[in-house]
Formats: structure tokens, C-alpha cells, sequence
């Protein structure tokens, strides 16, 4: 992290990244005198445009699409909202089933819960232990009215890759469904070509990737009609409309070409398998949530038996060491995540759950500081517990 | 979100760990809320009253429950029974400078497992029990019943 | 506009507003090392969310509301949608019908047009020459099922002001509607106080009142309950998903307590009154549109007949001086801003209209200076125009 | 948005203005979509052919407008009246190194512009007219009379 100027030892990339300091410079100008609003005819203006589609180029280039079908949101949850309810407004003379699953972001699960009180239906495939929906259970769910299909490609919290590939092509086959894919997580680390991946739609934000917050896209192939969200003044060629974001979607495009460059996936691979080593190596009574190889680069979910996440996090922070936990505990409901449930793994290794993630600032010293501290804290915390190695109550 | 007197609760919990030979041990909670707690008591006696000689917890769960558990045993810590049966949850947060709203529950729950280890050692005792101490018995009871489904239906050891 | 490195006059204002310096550095550290995620537990994260409270405080303080009053958005553009589109689906089945005016920003005519595809009807009100609603059409309109009354407070391009706290008390007298307001243009330049105009949803960004583009706000009354636009990981107390523009929010928060400190309506009106008074004296056949004052203070709009729109403030490009066109010459349609049309004054007049609108950092010199670069251009474009004084084809 | 050469135009039309005594002007155009144009010809005789021997323009629009007017006029001097009808609006947007797709309609009115001010001349002079130009007068005609109705509708100077 000696990159920027803190030290602290930040293993949260999975929750936001640092913003490149590369990716900072570039924005600064159009926060300083190239303010201009893209729409306006002035010089002013208009060198804010110029900004606005050398930076859609980027994006472009990185998912190896066309210029025009990126369009710029104000976040993932935005883009997924977006591709999900534009496509059940603009499609519900064909039909209204729609089908996702269980460990989809809130984003997309909450947007589809809404569109089930508006009359649409969906359904939520199941995953195993692992996280892997299966390809049969997507072809058997296809009917006639299926307008959509939204599987993500890594999932944020246990780091399981599904095989966007092969279920798009199937979605295809079968079915008159757009595919969609939220890949939030995935530049830099994997492969986000969409022509590759024979998908209708994808998601991606900057502040997973070393941007800023508050600045999303949704690719969608030129031939996908769907709804806008944001209604207004015809942005985005009408699909998204309000006054672009300039000096974030400056930053956003640097960004893109900076994962472009630095593919970072063997790197941030050898320190996962670094740091499960020697956790396990070092801890006893360790589960690993997802799959162990491959997965998301740099994610690591673990559960200490008998060792709440929460109070984890908050002994590792004393350390100066940020990671997260995989329970929801600070949510509304006091439950633990909808992804470690739908692994059905059984409430304690889901509340016992931490999650790890690595990025482009840490260094393997990280790593090695990150297990001494857990050394030390899980042991201390279990010297504490009410649950034994069983995850049964005391004694 | 947690308040100073929380976090140093949290980082240095008092009377944490077993009582070796308790005279009573409670047992609350549920993992499906991810916080279980065990109160361990040495019950003692003085003017002709019982009273709490040394109390010692052991909790699974957040921040917050950990907090709650170690300002519990240190509020309970040498008053008589019936004085100790008389802490609510409302004390314990008091005593904490309040907690996050979505937080009460961890208070309360130490409450329980305070009153529930109270309970078990009074009907061990044969001593008198209060209608408001059964009732607090029977909520202890419940939590502990969902544990119990919820092990069936999973099962740890699979993975 | 020596704040600023620029060696241009900037009078496009209504459009887009320079970043306040003072905005800019309050932003750059959540650019830089506190770039944390508000909603994680850790340090880095808790560090962000308490500069987004303490931002959401400030913007309360200059609305005079709750701080939980104030739901973070990416723009006017979503605060319009959110709170149209919101009520409409949570009310549907108390009534679908919806009052605005035509002269609305098309953020919310739009949002309105999506409603009525949907099943909705929406009354769109006349206003007179100057822009101006009467109270007694609104009246009129209110019906049982009305649900919602969406009227903005100063317009964006003929800079009509409208008595909101009587529109509101109306409403609310005679109809359960919730009474919303997009006052996008007003903050430290009207009264923005939204108990003192008794609305239930008001609407508000920060790049019109000198923050950065691509964050907004919307004020919802603690008892007004709307659907979510954006559903997700529940921030915004579940009103509005999405992570965090912690940077810009910020910068909204420092833009909001610089508008409260410097009040700016009468140096701008000073400079408007003279921009008129010298192009009057120096230009004929020149026609205000909106009224003459009071109006949105820095905002003059004004029709040089014979001489198109765009055509004028392209030369007006060539002086190094940014001005808008009224007429949306560049959106998809050829037509002429539906604002002009509104107001009924005439194609020609709607043609050749321009928007000038000061700001914070003009100054008398730059009043100078575009009144003697209109007087050459107009001249010019008049010597070769096909269109007579009164509006006629040639000769 | 727009090319150096339509912004040279724009910035320095050529043959602006009216010629005085004129053989025939043209009117195109409607207030309602912001463009309206006059063209003024002078027609001269060569190798026993008619030809334009002085084109000048008025025109209301965009810079766009005042472009293609502009080019158009170029495009036109010199060339035998026949060879004239044969400018479309593709030559002219093309001449321009190209225009945003909704300014196409510009390069449309003064191709408009000029092919009507050619009919006028050849109907005036009894020459005879190709069902072509006889099509595209028609269609001159019509933007005009969209001018008189909203004339109608508005006037002007009401305010
Ligand atoms: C897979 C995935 N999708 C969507 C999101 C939502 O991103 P944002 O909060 O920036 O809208 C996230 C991040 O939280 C994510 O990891
Ligand atoms: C009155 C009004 N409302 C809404 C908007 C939309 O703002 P934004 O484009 O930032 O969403 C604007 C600015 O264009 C405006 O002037």
C-alpha cells in the first residue's frame, strides 16, 4: 500500500478499491478549469465531450465492444437495475419470467423482488456448496416467456467463476432471453471480452478496478432494446440520460486501460494460495467458502469455527488491517449472508465468515501480516467462545 | 457506530472465560442470529443472602455481544440474586453509552443468559421462583430449541 | 473567472457550473488515502462514512431539514425520476393520476411520458407568455386520484419563478398528492428552505450551484414513503443502492454551506439587469422571453430576431465566450426547446433565442464584454439572414 | 460536432447577400425547424446554354445552415443551369467533409433553395421543366406553405 500514503494494510479490494493515483491525474482537470457540460455547443462544452467519448473508447476497448454500446450509469447496482428492469418494461408483451440466482448482488436480487410485486415472475436458481448453479437447471427453468437471464460472472463474496460462456450460448440456443452478466469484479483479473463471453448485456463499475465511486456502465450489443432507467434529456443516446459525470468517466476509462495492461490475475493468485497455506497451516478449524481454484483472483472466504466475523474484523482493524465479514450483521435483518445461505453451509461457518481480498496495492508482506495478526486474534477469540470446534454450544 | 466504552469492552472483555466447577452454567442463543453465549456462576452467601461471588462468560458473536456479555458479568458481579435477576437490557446498554439499534438484541440476550443461570441455580436450589423469572426461562428455552432444528437441518462436519 | 485558469468569459451557468476551488479540495483526500467504503465496518470504511454524514448534514442545514431527510443521488436527473416514478408505484392503488407543467425540465417530462406507457395519466399545465402556471388551472386538475404534483421552482432556461409554498399549500388543502419540486437551479440563489415551502420531495444537484457533475439529492419528507429507483445493498436507508460517491458528496456538503454563506441573488440580478438594459440600448429588435424580474437571479434569456440560435452562439464561441441557444437545435428532434414552445411567443422567437446565464465567478467586465461581442455578431448574422424584423421570409 | 470546412463557412460565408435586380430568388424553408433561405440568381448565356452567372444567399439557421448555403453557393456559380439541377444535397454534405446526421436536413434546404430558384427562372423564361425539378419545386412549395400557417397560428409581434 506504500503506494498511497497510509498504513494501514487495506485487504477489502472486493468491497472498493484505492483509486490509481494514475487514474486520480487524469481527473483533476475536469475538476479544475475543463468543467464544461458535455451537451453544451461552446468550446467549454465541447472539450468535455471530446473527454467523454475518448473515455467511452477506453471502455469499449477494454470489453472489446463497440463505442456506442457502453453506456455510462452512476454505478454497478445502476447498470443492473438498469438491464433488468429496462428489459422487463420493454419486453412484457413477450413475456414477464425472468431468471437469476440465489447469489446474485442485492442489486439485482432486490431489483427482481420489486419487479415480482409489479406482476413479473422470477426464478432464483439454487447453487451447490461451492457456489456453481448448474447448466441443466438454467435449461430446464427456460420457457417461452423468459425475457432474461442475469447470472454474474464472480461472485463478490465467495469468489465462485461461472461458465458465462457456455450458459449464454445455451440462454441463445433455447430461448429468445437476453443474457446479462454482472462482472463487477472481474477487470483486471479475468477475461471481460463480451464477444468472447456471447453475452447481451454486462456490468461493470469503476471503484472495483481502481476508479472512482459513483461511476458504472452497462454494456449492451447494439441490437438489445431495453427501457432507460433515468428518463430526461437524452444522454447516452437516450439510454441514460442526466448530465455525464465527466472527470469520473475520465477516470473510469484510465482505469480500464490500466487493467487492460496490468492482467493481474497470477499475481493476485499466488497470494491467495499464499495466504490459504498458511492460514491453514497456522489455524485449525478453518472452512473455505467458494472454491478453492479457480476463483476470483484475490478473494479469499474463510470461516475460524467459533469465531464470529464481525468481531474478526473489528480485532484485525486494532492490527491496522482492514478485510470484511461475510455475514450481513450490520444489515437490517440480523442474518447471515444470502450468499453463504444459499451455499447452505450451515449458519455457523456463515457467521463465522471472513472475507479477504487482496488487490494491485498489497505486497506478499501483507499477506504474512494479515496471518500473524489472525493467528492471534482467532485464538484469543476462541479462548472466548460459546461454540465449540463442532459449532455446538459450550462445554 | 459503536460508542469508545463498546470498542474497549469489546478489545478487553472482563470476567471472560470459565468458572472452574460453576454451581450453574446458562446456555442462550442461537447460531441462525450468529450469537450463543454461556454464563457461568459461583453463587455465594452473605447476610443471610445469595449473591453472585463470581460470574464468567464465554460468547460467540459480535462486537457488540462480546461487549454486552463482559459489561453483563461486571454489572452482575456481587449483587444478591434477586438484585441480579433485576438487569435488563435497557441497563446494559445504558452502561455501553447505547448501542446501533440493529445491536439491542445482543444486550438483551446476555440479559437472558444472566437470568436464565439465575433460574437454573434457584430451581436447583428448590429456592422460590417469580412468574416474571419463569417467563424470562421460557424465552432462554426457545433460542435454544432453534439451535437445535437448525443443527439437524444442516449439520457442520459436511464440508 | 480569474479563480479559475481560464482565459474564457463562462455566462452557461443554468448549464454547468465551474467547481468551486474551495469544493475541490474538501473532495481530494477521498480521491487519495480515504478512499474507503462507507458501508464497511473496518477504520478506512468508518472514516468514510462519517464525512458522508457529516455531508448530508450540511445539505440539510441549507434545506433546513432532517439529516435523514436527504437521500444521495447521481443527479437531478435521478431525484426527478426517483421521486415521479417512486410515487407512482408506491400510490398506484390509491390513483394514477400525476399533475406537472409543460415547462418542465425534460427529466421530468420524460419520466412522466415513460408513466403514462405504464398506465398512468399525467395532466401536463399551460403557462402563460412569461411562464407562469395559474393557481387556479392546478386546482382545477386536482382530482382523488391525483397522487402527485410535480412543479419546478425556477426554469432552467426562461427563468420563470413559481410561488411554490402557495402551489404546495393548494395541493395539500384540496388532495392527498404529495406536492414535489425540482428547484435544480435555486440554491444559493432563492429561498431554499424547504419548511417555509411546506413541499413534501424537492430536488437539487450539486453542478448547478458550483460542486461536481454527477450527484444530486433528493429531499424526502420523514413521512413521505416512495418506491426505491435504484434497489440494492439498502444504503440510503434502503431509499437509494448503490456504494457511495463519498468524494462528491462531500464536495456537495462543502458546496451546500458555501451557497448558504454567500447569498448570491443580488449581485446576480445586478448583472442581469444591466446585461439587459445595455443590449437593449444597443440592439434592436431584441425580445426578452420570461419575465423581467423578478426571475432565477443570473439568468437572462432573449430572442435577437433574424438571428438562429445555435448560429449566434457559435460566434459568440469565436470571442472565447460560452453562452447556451434555447432552441435544442442539437437533440434528435429539430424543434424548437419545448420551453419556448410553451410560452407560445412563435417560432421565430423560439429560434432565436439565447441563453445567458452569470455565475459566481463573472464579473461587470464579462457583462461588458458579451454585450459587445452580441452587438458585432448580431449585426452580422442579420446582414445575411433570410428572415425580416417581423419574422418574415426575406426581401 | 461539426468539420473545419463547415466552421470555415460558417466563420466566412461566401456570396452572402442579395443581388441587387436579381433575374430570380428563391424562398425555402419554415421558422418551425429554425431554417429559412433565399437564393438570388443571375442568369447569363454561354455557348448558347444558360448558365449561373451571379448566386448569392440569405438564410435564418444554424451554423449548419449558413454552411451549406455557403458551399452550395460555391458549388453553383458558373455551372449551366442543367449541371446546377444536378447538385443534391449529398454533394453539398459531402463538399463539407461531412455533417452531423441531424443537420442533414440543412444541406437538404439549400439544395432546396437552389433547384427552386432554376424552376423559377425556367418557368419564367418558358423552358421547358424535367418531371424532376417539377417534383422538387412541389416540395419547395410545401415547406413554405408550413411557414404561412404558423404565421398564422403565432404572430410574431405580439410581444
Ligand atoms: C458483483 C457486484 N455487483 C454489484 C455491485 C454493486 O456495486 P455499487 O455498489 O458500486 O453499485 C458490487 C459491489 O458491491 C458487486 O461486487
Ligand atoms: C431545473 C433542472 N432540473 C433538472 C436538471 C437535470 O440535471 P442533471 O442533468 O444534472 O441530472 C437540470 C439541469 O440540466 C435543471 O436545470
Amino acid at each position: 500500500m506504500k503506494i498511497l500514503d497510509v498504513d494501514r494494510i487495506y485487504a477489502d479490494n472486493n468491497a472498493t478499491t484505492p483509486v490509481d493515483p494514475k487514474v486520480k491525474m487524469e481527473m483533476l482537470p475536469y475538476l479544475e478549469d475543463r468543467f464544461g457540460n458535455p451537451n453544451s455547443l461552446h468550446t467549454t462544452g465541447r472539450e468535455a465531450r471530446k473527454a467523454v467519448e475518448e473515455a467511452r473508447q477506453k471502455v469499449a476497448e477494454m470489453l472489446n465492444c463497440k463505442a456506442k454500446e457502453i453506456i455510462f450509469t452512476s454505478s454497478a447496482t445502476e447498470s443492473n437495475n438498469h438491464a433488468i428492469k429496462g428489459t422487463a418494461f420493454a419486453r412484457k408483451n413477450e413475456g414477464k419470467h425472468i431468471i437469476t440466482s440465489k447469489i446474485e448482488h442485492k442489486c439485482v436480487l432486490e431489483a427482481c423482488g420489486w419487479l415480482e410485486e409489479q406482476g413479473f415472475e422470477i426464478t432464483y436458481l439454487d447453487v451447490d456448496k461451492e457456489g456453481y448453479l448448474s447448466v441443466e437447471d438454467i435449461e430446464e427453468e427456460l420457457r417461452e416467456d423468459t425475457v432474461l437471464v442475469s447470472i454474474m460472472m464472480a461472485n463478490n463474496e465467495v469468489g465462485t467463476i461461472q461458465p458465462i460462456n457456455k450458459l449464454a450460448r445455451i440462454v441463445h440456443e433455447k430461448s429468445n432471453a437476453y443474457f446479462h452478466t454482472d462482472m463487477a469484479q472481474c477487470p483486471g483479473k479475468m477475461d471481460v471480452d463480451v464477444e468472447n463471453l456471447g453475452v447481451d448485456m454486462a456490468t461493470i463499475n469503476a471503484h472495483k478496478m481502481y476508479g472512482p465511486k459513483g461511476i458504472g456502465a452497462l454494456y449492451k450489443g447494439q441490437d438489445v432494446e431495453i427501457d432507460p432507467l433515468l428518463h430526461g434529456g437524452g444522454q447516452e443516446e437516450g439510454e441514460r440520460s442526466g448530465t455525464e459525470n465527466v472527470p469520473y468517466i475520465v477516470g473510469f476509462g484510465k482505469a480500464c486501460e490500466l487493467a487492460q495492461k496490468n492482467q493481474e490475475k497470477d499475481r493476485l493468485e499466488k497470494m491467495h494460495q499464499k495466504f490459504v497455506e498458511d492460514v491453514c497451516a497456522r489455524i485449525e478449524k478453518v472452512v473455505i467458502n467458494g472454491p478453492l481454484s479457480p476463483r476470483l483472483p484475490g478473494n479469499t472466504n474463510m470461516s475460524f469455527i467459533g469465531v464470529e466475523g464481525e468481531a474478526l474484523v473489528l480485532r484485525l482493524d486494532n492490527h491496522g488491517i482492514d478485510v470484511a465479514t461475510g455475514s450481513a450483521c450490520s444489515s437490517d435483518e440480523l442474518k447471515a449472508s444470502h450468499v453463504l445461505e444459499a451455499l447452505d453451509k450451515g449458519p455457523e461457518v456463515a457467521h463465522s465468515s471472513l472475507r479477504i481480498s487482496f488487490g494491485r496495492f498489497n505486497t506478499m508482506d501483507d499477506v504474512d501480516a494479515v496471518v500473524e495478526a489472525l493467528e492471534k486474534e482467532v485464538d484469543d477469540l476462541r479462548s472466548i467462545t460459546a461454540m465449540d470446534e463442532k459449532g455446538k454450544i459450550g462445554d | 457506530m459503536y460508542t469508545e466504552k463498546v470498542m474497549e469492552h469489546f478489545k478487553n472483555p472482563r470476567n471472560m472465560g470459565e468458572i472452574e466447577d460453576p454451581d450453574v452454567t446458562s446456555k442462550v442463543g442461537n447460531p441462525a442470529c450468529g450469537d450463543m453465549m454461556n454464563i457461568y456462576l459461583r453463587v455465594g452467601e452473605k447476610n443471610n443472602e445469595k449473591y453472585i461471588e463470581d460470574i464468567k462468560f464465554k460468547t460467540f458473536g459480535c462486537a457488540s455481544a462480546i461487549a454486552t456479555s463482559s459489561v453483563t458479568t461486571e454489572l452482575a458481579m456481587g449483587k444478591t440474586l434477586d438484585e441480579a435477576e433485576e438487569i435488563e437490557e435497557e441497563d446494559i446498554a445504558e452502561e455501553l453509552g447505547g448501542l446501533p439499534k440493529i445491536k439491542m438484541h445482543c444486550s438483551n440476550l446476555s440479559a437472558n443468559g444472566l437470568h436464565e443461570a439465575i433460574y437454573q441455580y434457584k430451581k436447583k436450589e428448590g429456592m422460590e421462583i417469580s412468574e416474571d423469572l419463569e417467563r424470562k426461562h421460557k424465552i432462554a428455552q426457545k433460542t435454544l430449541e432453534k439451535t437445535e432444528e437448525m443443527r439437524q437441518e444442516h449439520g457442520l462436519n459436511e464440508d
